[in-house]
C-alpha cells in the first residue's frame, strides 16, 4: 500500500461558476469541450508516468468524437492505445492496471457500449474497494459520451447516467461545460476511486471558456449556474444548457429562475440542491435520461423526504425523456427529449399553476 | 455447386444485386452530402460480393443477421429498395418507420432479422435463430454477417460457443475488410488467417477471397449444407475492403491512400464480375448494361418515392415500445 | 407475422390477495416457491411446443436454487437445457430464438450476472421492437435470483431491479409469494415483450399458498395485501413479506398500516399505489435494493408530481437497503438491508411525528 | 527448470503448500459442517497440485488473479492461514475484515489480486495486470488461475484477445477440472484438447498433467519465462479433478460415484506427490510426516486464533466504500 501521490492543485474551482462557464479563480482561453478534455489529457499524461488512455480508435484515428484528435502523435502508442473492440476487456484491463499502481483512462465509444462492460464496472471496478476490505483500490477513470441529438438512433443515444449511480463504489460526473470537463477528468485523475464521466456528444464542437493550465473541478460539489427567486430547475448534462437558455426566456416573462446542475451524480451534493429548493419553494427536475428511474427521480426522492418538503409551494415537477428507446428520425429524436421550450413551459406552468 | 458465372439467370441476378448494392449506396452517400440525410452512414461499396454470393446461397426462409454496415446484405437477402430508401429519409413508409435508421432495418419477409448498432450483437441473436429452427425442425439456417472488428467482442465468443456445442444450422460470415474502424484485423489478431480463429471452437474455418461472387457463394453453398445436414456451424472469412471510411468521421488516418486506390483499381468485386461472366460468354456486353440500367432506374424511382413519402411522426410513439401480439420470423 | 395463440386464462387472478397467499377465485395448494414456478414452467412447456428453458446448470443439477429440480427427467434436455457459463450468449440466443417463433425462458443463476448480459437484455431484446418500426417482437422471458440474505457477498446479492425498469421496452415483475411466482411466470409467457422476472432468493424455500393449474398473475397490476389506515407501506421482493409482519406488530401498537405490492415495476401500476398513499397521507416505501435510485426513488417521485402531493401528512419516506456493496459477513448483511424491525421503527416514527 | 522432485527443500515447501491447501479446506468444510461458517464453499479439494506447482514458478512480485474456487491459489501465493480462516469465519482481522468472505480474498503482500465470484471475471484483470507491468517496465508476470467453465465467458475471450495483441506477460492457466459446476467440459467445448483453444489466438497452447506439481511447475516456468522475456502469453490447461461438489448445494447428479472414486484413489496430487519425492529419495517417511504434523499444527493455531478474533462490526460500511488513498499493488 502506498500512499497516493496527491499532484498539484492550481486553482481550486469550489466558486460557482456563471453559466456555462469556467469555474472563477484562474486565467481562462477558449476552446471546445473536446480540445478543454484533450487538453486535461495532455496535462495528466505528461505529467503523470502512471497515467495513460486506451480505447477503440483513440489513437491515429483521434477518437469517435475526436477527442484525443492528434494527441497520439506526441504522447505516442504507449500512453494513447488503441485496442480492440472489447467495451469488457479494455474496462477490465483497467482495472488490473489500476490495481497494480496505473490510472488508467478508459473510453468507451459510445455510453451505450457500457452495457457490454457492465460486469466490470459494477461488479469489479466499484465493489473491489470494500469487498477486498480495503486491501486495493481501482483509480479507474471511465469516459463515455452519453445523450441523443445526432440520429444515431435507439443503440447510441442514451443516457444511462443512472445505471451507475445505482451501483455502490462508483463516482459519476456530468460535466456541462467545458470547463468542467477539464476539471472533473483532473479531479477524478486524482481520485483514487473508478469515475464514470459521462460526457455529451452535443458538447463536443462547442466551444466554452476553459481555465488553462492544471486545475480541478471539486467532485461532490453542485454548481448553481444562474440564481432566480421563482422556480429551483435542476438539470443535467446538455440540459443544463438548455435550462440556462430557458432561463432567459422565462426572464423576458417575468419568471426568474435559478440553474442547479449537480455536476456530480455520486457522491451527490443534496444540500446544495435543497438549499437552492428551499429557496424558491419549487422544483423543476429536467433531464435527458428517460424519466422512470432517470436520475431526477432520485432528486425528486430526496427533496420529498427532506426538510424541503414543508417548504414545498407546488408539486416537485421532473421533465425528462419520454420512456421510449431514442428514435432516428430528426423530429422524432427532437419530440423525445426536454428542448428548451419544454422547460419554459413547464417552469411556467409550475410557477403560475402553484 | 451452383454455377453462377455460367448460368445466364444466375449471372444476372448477381449482377442486378451488386449494382443494386452499389446504387443504393452511392445514392445514400449523395443524399447524405446533400444534407437530405440525417445521422450516420456506413457504406459497404466494395464489399458487394460478399452478400451477393453468400444469399444466392441462401433460401429466403433462412436467416441472416447483419450489421451496422447492413445495406448489402438487406438487399442481397431480397429488401425492398423504397422501403430502405424511406427509412434512411426517416420516413414513415420506412422499415423501421424512421424509428431505427440505417442501422435497425430488419425485413420480416426474407426472415432478415435485422442491422445492428452493436458491434457483434448478431452473432447470439443469430445462433438463437439457428437454435429456433433446430428445435422447430426445419432445416432453416442462420448466416451471420459480421465484421472482422466483431471478433474481439465476447458475444461473438459467446454465440460460437453455443453453436459449435449444438452443433447450430449457423454461418458465421466474416467481412475482413481490414479494419475494424482504424484497427488493423491483422495488427488485432495474430493469426497467420482470421479463419484459423475456428480452430479454437472446433468448428470448420475457411478464408475465401470476397470480391469473387462464386467464390463466396461457394463457401457458403458448403456450410450451409453442412448446417443442413445437422453438422453444426462453420466460419468464413471472406478478405475484402471497404473503399469509403468507416463513417462520416473518418479521415482514412489509418490506411495510405494507394492501398485504397489498389484495391479499387485491381479489385472491385463488380468489374471482376462483370469481366468474369463476360470472358466466360454467359453475358454480353449488352446484358451489362441492361442491368446497370435497370437498376439506375430502379433505385431513381425508389429514391423519388422515398422521398415524396410522409415524414414520420412522433404520435404514438409511447404506444409503439410494447408489442400488443407475437410477430414471428419462421 | 402471426398473431400470438392466446393461451388458456384460468383464474382470473386480477383481485387482491390477503398477505402472501393464493389470488382468490382458484384451487390452490401448498407449495414452495422454487415449486411454484417449477409448476408453471412444467405447464408452460408441456402445454405449448415453443416454449423452452436454458441456463446454466438447469439439467441434471436441477438449477443452483433447485428451482428446476428434476424436470429434465421428464420434458428432456432438449426442453430444458444446460448452457455453457455465457449469460451474454443465452441471453442473445434466447433473443434470436424469440425473434423466430420460439418462447424462450433464460434463467440466469444470480441476477447479479445480468451485468454480463446487459448488451442482449438492454440494447437489443428491449428495443427490437420499437426500434425496428414493429417488424419483430422479442417474447423473452428472462429469471434471475436476486436479494441478499445467504452470505453469498457482493458479486451474488445484488437487487438491480432498476437497472431494468430504467430500460423502456422491459417489462419487470418481482414475484412476493409462491403464487404469484407461477402466475407472473405464465402471464409473461402469454407476453409477446421481453419480461424480467426478478425472483427473491431467501424466498425459494419457503412455502406458500398456490394456485393449480394454468393460471395468471396478470402484469401491470399491484396488489394490496393488507389494508391499514394509518400509513401506507409499498414494499418490493421480500420486503413486501418483512412489511407485512411488521404491519402485525404495528398493528399491536395501534398504527393500522396498508400494505402494497406493485407486482411490477414496469409498466407500474401507479393508480393503486397513489389511491392507497392518498388514503393514508402517508408513504413508507421499502426496499430491498440500495437507496440510491432504487425503485422506490421512482416511486416517491411519481407521489411527490401526483394528486397525492397535496394529501401528504408527512413527507415521503423511503427505507432502503445502504448504499454499500453487500458484505458476507451475516451480521453485517443483515444490517445494510431493512429488517422487520426496520420497518417497524420507521412507519412508527412517520405515523407519530407527523 | 527447477527440479522440485530432487531438490529437499523445495519437495518440502511444495509439500507443505499442498498439505495446508487441503488441511484448509478440510477444515473449512469441517467448520461449516458445524454451522460455524455461513455462506457459500467452494473447495478445490484434489486439485492441490495446480497452485502449488504454478506459484513455485513464481516470484512474490508476480501477481496472480483468482477465482470463487481460491483458497488453493491464495495459500499457495503465501497467503497468511490466519487471516483467511478469520475472513471465512466473519471476522474484523479477515482479510476483508469480513465484508468480503471466501470469493473475495486478495492479500497485497504477495500481490495476489484476488478472487472473484464473477466467472472469468479474473481474466482481464490479470491482462491489466500484465499490462501494467509492461507498461511500468517490470518483468513481473501475472498468472490468471481460471477454471474450465470460465472459457464459454467472454470476458475470458477479450481478456485473452488483448494479451495476444499486445504480447502481455500473462499466463492464463485453466485448472480442468472436468466440469463447470455440472458442464462437462468435453462435452462445452468439442476441442480435441481444451488447450487447443489456443489455435483460435495466436498463442501457444499446452496440456499438462495437473496432479503432477512438478510438470505443472514446468509448464508454468517455460511460460512466464515467454512471457518476461517480452513474447507474450500462453494458455496452459491443467487436467484435474474436484473431489468435492461444486458447493454445497451439490448432489453430484451429473457424474458418477466411480468417477470421484477413481481420481480419489489413484490420482491424488498429495499422494503422488509424496510417492515421487520418498521414492526419488528426496525425503524420508519421516520428513514427510513432520511436513504434515506441522501443517497440522500450523492450521489448527490459526483455527484458534481467528476464531477468537472479534467479529466484524457494521461501523464504518459506509466510509468504507470509497477509498481515501490508492493502494496500489506494485
Ligand atoms: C459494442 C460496440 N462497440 C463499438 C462500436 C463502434 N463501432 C461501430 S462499427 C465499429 C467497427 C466495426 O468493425 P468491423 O466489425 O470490422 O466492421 P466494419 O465496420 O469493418 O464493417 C465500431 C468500433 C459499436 N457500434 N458497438
Ligand atoms: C458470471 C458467472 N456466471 C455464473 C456463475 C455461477 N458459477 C459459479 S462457479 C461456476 C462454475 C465454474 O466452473 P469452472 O470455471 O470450471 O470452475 P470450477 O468451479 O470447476 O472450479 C458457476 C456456473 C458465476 N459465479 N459467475
Ligand atoms: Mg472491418
Ligand atoms: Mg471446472
Amino acid at each position: 500500500m502506498t500512499m497516493q501521490d496527491q499532484r498539484v492543485d492550481a486553482g481550486a474551482g469550489t466558486e460557482h461558476p456563471v453559466g456555462l462557464g469556467a469555474r472563477p479563480g484562474a486565467e481562462t482561453t477558449e476552446m471546445t469541450y473536446a480540445e478543454a478534455i484533450r487538453d486535461a489529457l495532455r496535462i495528466a499524461i505528461e505529467g503523470d508516468p502512471s497515467v495513460f488512455m486506451m480505447g477503440e480508435d483513440v489513437g491515429r484515428y483521434g477518437g469517435a468524437f475526436g477527442v484525443t484528435g492528434t494527441l497520439v502523435d506526441d504522447l505516442g502508442t504507449d500512453r494513447i492505445r488503441d485496442t480492440t473492440i472489447s467495451e469488457l476487456g479494455i474496462v477490465g484491463l483497467g482495472v488490473g492496471a489500476a490495481m497494480t499502481g496505473m490510472k488508467p483512462i478508459v473510453e468507451i465509444q459510445f455510453s451505450d457500449f457500457t452495457a457490454q462492460a457492465m460486469d466490470q464496472i459494477a461488479n469489479q471496478a466499484a465493489k473491489i474497494h470494500f469487498m477486498l476490505g480495503g486491501e486495493a483500490s481501482v483509480p479507474l477513470v471511465i469516459r463515455a459520451p452519453g445523450g441523443s441529438g445526432t440520429g444515431a438512433a435507439a443503440q447510441h443515444s442514451q443516457s444511462l447516467e443512472s445505471w451507475f449511480a445505482h451501483i455502490p463504489g462508483l463516482k459519476v460526473v456530468m460535466p456541462a461545460s467545458g470547463d468542467d470537463a477539464k476539471g472533473l477528468l483532473l479531479a477524478a485523475l486524482d481520485d483514487p476511486n473508478p469515475v464514470m464521466i459521462i460526457e455529451h456528444k452535443l458538447l463536443y464542437k462547442q466551444t466554452f471558456e476553459v481555465r488553462t493550465g492544471d486545475v480541478r473541478t471539486p467532485i461532490g460539489k453542485a454548481a448553481v449556474r444562474r440564481t432566480g427567486g421563482d422556480v429551483t430547475i435542476v438539470a443535467t448534462g446538455v440540459e443544463v444548457q438548455r435550462s440556462l437558455e430557458a432561463a432567459e426566456l422565462l426572464a423576458a416573462q417575468g419568471i426568474e429562475a435559478t440553474v442547479v446542475d449537480p455536476v456530480t451524480l455520486t457522491p451527490l451534493d443534496s444540500e446544495t440542491i435543497l438549499a437552492e429548493v428551499i429557496r424558491t419553494g419549487r422544483a423543476l427536475l429536467v433531464q435527458e435520461a428517460v424519466q422512470t428511474l432517470g436520475f431526477m427521480s432520485e432528486v425528486s426522492a430526496i427533496i420529498a423526504e427532506s426538510e424541503a418538503f414543508v417548504h414545498l409551494r407546488a408539486p416537485i415537477r421532473r421533465l425528462s425523456g419520454l420512456d421510449v428507446p431514442i428514435p432516428y428520425a430528426p423530429k422524432l429524436e427532437r419530440a423525445v427529449v426536454p428542448q428548451v421550450d419544454d422547460i419554459v413551459a413547464a417552469a411556467t406552468a409550475l410557477v403560475r399553476e402553484w | 455447386m451452383v454455377d453462377i458465372v455460367h448460368d445466364r439467370e444466375l449471372a444476372i441476378e448477381a449482377l442486378g444485386t451488386l449494382w443494386r448494392i452499389r446504387r443504393f449506396e452511392e445514392a445514400v452517400e449523395d443524399l447524405y452530402g446533400r444534407g437530405m440525410m440525417h445521422g450516420t452512414m456506413h457504406l459497404s461499396i466494395g464489399q458487394e460480393a460478399v452478400p451477393t454470393g453468400a444469399c444466392l446461397a441462401l433460401r429466403r426462409d433462412d436467416y441472416i443477421t447483419s450489421t451496422h454496415r447492413g445495406h448489402g446484405h438487406c438487399i442481397a437477402k431480397g429488401a425492398d429498395l423504397e422501403r430502405m430508401m424511406a427509412e434512411l429519409l426517416a420516413k414513415e413508409t420506412g422499415y423501421c418507420r424512421g424509428r431505427g435508421g440505417s442501422m435497425h432495418i430488419a425485413d420480416a419477409a426474407t426472415n432478415n432479422l435485422g442491422a445492428n448498432g452493436i458491434v457483434a450483437g448478431g452473432v447470439p441473436i443469430a445462433a438463437g435463430a439457428g437454435l429456433s429452427a433446430q428445435m422447430r425442425g426445419t432445416d432453416q439456417v442462420a448466416v451471420c454477417f459480421h465484421g472482422d472488428g466483431a471478433m474481439g467482442e465476447g458475444a461473438w465468443h459467446e454465440g460460437v460457443v453455443l453453436a459449435a456445442m449444438w452443433k447450430l444450422p449457423v454461418v458465421f460470415l466474416c467481412e475482413n475488410n481490414l479494419y475494424g474502424m482504424s484497427m488493423s484485423s491483422a495488427k488485432a489478431f495474430p493469426l497467420e488467417r482470421l479463419s484459423d480463429r475456428a480452430n479454437g471452437y472446433g468448428i470448420p474455418g475457411v478464408t475465401v477471397d470476397g470480391n469473387d461472387v462464386q467464390a463466396v457463394h461457394d463457401a457458403v453453398e458448403t456450410a450451409v449444407a453442412r448446417a443442413r445436414a445437422g453438422e453444426g456451424p462453420t466460419f468464413i472469412v471472406a478478405e475484402t475492403y471497404r473503399w469509403r471510411g468507416h463513417s462520416k468521421s473518418d479521415k482514412n488516418l489509418y490506411r495510405t491512400r494507394d492501398e485504397i486506390e489498389s484495391w479499387r483499381e485491381s479489385n472491385d468485386p463488380i468489374a471482376r464480375f462483370e469481366r468474369t461472366v463476360t470472358e466466360a460468354g454467359t453475358l454480353t456486353e449488352e446484358d451489362v448494361q441492361r442491368v446497370r440500367d435497370e437498376v439506375r432506374d430502379d433505385l431513381r424511382a425508389a429514391v423519388q418515392r422515398a422521398a415524396a413519402a410522409p415524414d414520420a411522426t412522433p404520435e404514438g410513439l409511447l404506444d409503439a415500445v410494447f408489442a400488443t401480439t407475437q410477430g414471428a420470423m419462421r
